[in-house]
């Protein structure tokens, strides 16, 4: 499998269109918890970074996750926007000028980004946030990577655990984001920022898993 | 939803457009990034102190922009921290080399969005501060949460950091000063209705017509607790209690009380809340040497209120009696 | 009904107390009768102004009391004039022997009982003179009715004759300034929502979720009409119309723009209405020497907006920015 | 028949306790082409004016007339309360130091009390105001004193005339006080500051009328 610049064009693009479609999911998960914009702002910030990445097409895998973090930073706002910045261009840090992506280079970029969130966001696991989707996504592609697993299957796998993770902040006191303010009553609603990133981690498996059959 | 609207995706930009036909000459008002600045900024030789956050809280921040408060604000989405290019941008803008203080509200995109902007701004050459403020009493305070949220005290620090950095003080002093005011400074608000968010275009929640809602964030955010409806000298009394117990303040102490509408409640209804927020700090002696009864920092069409005390001393009333000139608080100019 | 308030009944005394509580030492508030007046009255030598009417339109008229504005404002109850003794015990309380401007809105109830205070101090050996402010051209003028009521200009008579009266004018000089500010102004309101009048507990009027009332009062007085509810642009263009047409304004006039909320309306949605009004102005070479935006003369809770154009020469313009020193209204001082 | 101060206490009390009762009904009237509180500033204004009569027994029926226009002067407020003020103060004057009323003393001084009624109002008849009900009320009475009718039936004529009269509001268009912002919308109302003259007269009529058997 090659995962090149267009493969990562392709993800944000795809992911874009995935966020519209859940746009109001994810507002209605931030409505029960924090603020209710969380499908909007992410809807709008990725169909901002898919069309600045069709209108100049970047050279590297990095410069295409760099282009979507500043991006993100200019058009979410809120506390997703910043982390998804740091997010993105965390990735790109850890992609450096690489041509191609494969699952080791993809694995530390991936750690390298959710450390950049978890600086950002001094968000611990457990704490209710996208770091409860992420942590656990990182781990599993290292563990795969590691063990010479394929790029498509390492995904699916880091995809997977993103999900049971997003799923298990469902009883968890927030303690971190606008749902601390609830205390208690923030228990029972599945983090709206967690569900966000499980589904970006399932899109690349799936658009990036396809290249690899 | 009943609103003075044309497009909810546009009611930032179009009261911006508003602002700048308004106050053209006194203000500046810059578009895509948004930012809003004193005409006549960068003020050479001052400290520029900036403040930002969503929109929907007007007259907070743009119309505390002016001589002896706000060199800039930073407006984002309704109910959005501002992003930050935009931060950034408005920094550069009014910094005249003497640096800039960044007043932020302890909410965690505020946060984010401004300390990834300073870091910016820094990388730029400019010398920044920020002070995160977090006054909110109806909030569990913890270091291992988010904290207390920002509301009434981002008012009287930015008229106060502002007089101060006109009177030429330095930037980690007029910091320094900034975390002493937000440190004396409690809050808590309530609401009897609640807001719309345009681009929603539905209640964000629902209370019955016999409920309120206490301990209210500035965005709607839930609060302590719903309970029935009571009498303005109660609501008062849940309010102050909390406030009261939290710094704590006491018998003698000296205050600036500010008795603050949402945005939806006549002024009528805030003089009985003030009445009474009179009344209690009389009972213990503690005395209202400044006060401030209006709309300054709202949410929308909320009906309600919120009330915010401040503990002064000489320095804190000298400095909150200087001159002001912006379109919301102005005096002595 | 959902309000800040204890006893409905009680509400517009409480507020007094909230008002003599909130700016001791600005203002002297007098209870039984009620009326209000500047700490420092008589002011020796000066015309004194004073103004009133019923209460819930807060600021006016009690916020306009101060150096520059009103000497004495009186309160009546909610949406109710005053009685004659209040205007006269206020008429003698200010009054220094240069005599007492009566600003009274047309309202047959205020006009009535105006003009017997006005007899009974005149009997007392006070000069008054009376002028009648009704500047609202939704209703039809006629010297067979009790004509147009009074409202946005009301604001701007009294900061003009107050300065005027600050200046050391005499009587009837600032009695025919006021008339002729009526004479120069023109405004009409709108409701998106209705008022709820404390004592009566239910809506004044019902509003469907998608109407909107054009030519609305000040106490919720039915309008012109009900339509459908427009966006903001298209409703100032209902409003600017018939007020452009009245006077009538023309290009190269100078005017001021006052856009008013009517207390419920959030300050971001004034500014879109603002906006507007200055786009159509341009578009029609009148300019916008002066402007205000915010809650000046407000019905309640009722969310709507009004706007008044006062057609601007050098003197009203000079006497506009002079001083102004009240907790509604403050520049210069 | 006598009717001197304890009867014009009596009727001014009893007046009081009608207005109570109709308190609503004069509101809705008010609500429909006013601002709807015209049963509450007279249900104020007369139960003040009682109460002060009760405190202090006033010497001739005039003076405790002019009592009553004081108090409805200083309690009432809006439109009504300098309109009922003028009322019975102008119907003290008519009666001058007398000390006790017949019919034609009293349609003088309600001739005279009608007459600063229009004085201070300015309305013409048909305009849609208490006029409507006190004119007719007053022509009535001056006929049938004229013709030297029983101070009973005269009275009983009166009240009669001035219901006819507020009836015939119903149909106007209002062109004084706030029911004239109406226009056109004012008709098919009855006017509620010409119900409320009715009622008073009707009251003068049961309660006076009934001495006069
Ligand atoms: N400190 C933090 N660290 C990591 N993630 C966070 C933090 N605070 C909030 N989040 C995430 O951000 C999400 C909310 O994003 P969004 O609704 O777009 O922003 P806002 O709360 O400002 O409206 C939360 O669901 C949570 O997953
Ligand atoms: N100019 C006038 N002359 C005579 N009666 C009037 C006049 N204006 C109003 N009224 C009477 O006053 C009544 C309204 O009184 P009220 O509701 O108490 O006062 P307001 O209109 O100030 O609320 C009307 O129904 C009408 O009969
Ligand atoms: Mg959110
Ligand atoms: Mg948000
Ligand atoms: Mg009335
Ligand atoms: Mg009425």
């Amino acid at each position: 499998m090659a995962i090149g610049t267009p493969e990562v064009v392709d993800w944000v693009r795809l992911s874009a269109a995935a966020l519209e479609d859940e746009r109001d999911r994810l507002n209605r998960l931030d409505a029960d918890i924090g603020d209710g914009d969380h499908g909007a702002n992410m809807a709008r910030g990725f169909t901002a970074a898919a069309e600045r990445l069709a209108a100049a097409a970047p050279e590297t895998p990095a410069a295409a996750l760099r282009t979507v973090g500043m991006t993100l930073l200019s058009t979410v706002g809120g506390a997703a926007g910043p982390l998804y910045g740091s997010f993105f261009i965390g990735l790109a840090g850890g992609l450096g000028d690489a041509a191609e992506v494969d699952a080791a280079t993809w694995s530390a970029a991936l750690t390298q980004a959710v450390a950049g969130v978890v600086r950002r966001g001094k968000a611990e696991l457990g704490d209710k946030t996208m770091v409860d989707a992420l942590t656990p996504a990182a781990e599993t592609l290292e563990a795969a990577a590691g063990n010479g697993a394929a790029f498509g299957a390492a995904l699916a796998g880091s995809a997977a655990a993103a999900e049971t993770g997003a799923e298990a902040t469902t009883p968890l006191v927030a303690r971190k984001g606008r749902a601390s303010y609830l205390g208690e009553r923030s228990a029972g609603h599945q983090d709206p920022g967690a569900t966000s990133s499980a589904l970006l981690l399932r899109i690349a498996a799936e658009t990036w898993g396809a290249r690899d059959e | 939803m009943k609103k003075l609207i044309n497009d909810p995706e546009a009611v930032v930009r179009e009261a911006l457009e508003g602002v700048a036909a308004a106050h053209a000459g006194r203000l500046a008002v810059h578009f895509d990034p948004n930012y809003i600045t004193r005409a006549d900024a960068p003020v050479s030789g001052k400290v520029a102190v900036l403040s930002g956050g969503g929109s929907g809280h007007e007259p907070l921040h743009g119309g505390f922009v002016g001589p002896g408060m706000l060199d800039a604000a930073v407006p984002g989405a309704v109910f959005t921290s501002p992003t930050p290019d935009q931060v950034l941008a408005a920094t550069q803008a009014v910094d005249s080399g003497a640096g800039v203080l960044h007043i932020v509200k302890n909410y965690t995109g505020d946060v984010l969005n401004f300390e990834t902007a300073a870091e910016l701004a820094v990388a730029e050459g400019v010398d920044v501060a920020a002070v995160v403020i977090d006054d909110d009493v109806a909030v569990k305070d913890s270091t291992y949460t988010a904290g207390r949220r920002g509301v009434g005290a981002t008012v009287l620090a930015e008229k106060i950091c502002g007089a101060a950095a006109e009177a030429g003080r330095p930037l980690a002093d007029v910091a320094t000063l900034c975390r002493h005011v937000n440190g004396q400074a409690r809050s808590m608000g309530m609401a009897l209705t609640s807001c719309i968010v345009p681009h929603v275009g539905t209640p964000t929640f629902e209370l019955g017509e016999d409920e309120m809602e206490i301990g209210i964030g500035i965005h709607g955010e839930p609060g302590r607790e719903r309970v029935k409806l009571e009498p303005a000298d109660a609501i008062v009394e849940r309010l102050l209690g909390p406030i009261l117990d939290d710094l704590p303040f006491r018998s003698g102490d000296r205050v600036l009380a500010l008795v603050n509408g949402m945005g939806g409640t006549p002024l009528i209804e805030l003089y009985i809340v003030y009445r009474r927020v009179a009344q209690l700090l009389g009972e213990r002696s503690i005395a209202i040497e400044r006060n401030l009864v209006g709309n300054y920092i709202t949410s929308l069409e909320m009906a309600g209120c919120s009330i915010t005390l401040l503990k002064l001393d000489d320095e804190l009333t000298q400095l909150w009696d200087a001159p002001v000139n912006t379109p919301g608080l102005r005096w002595g100019a």
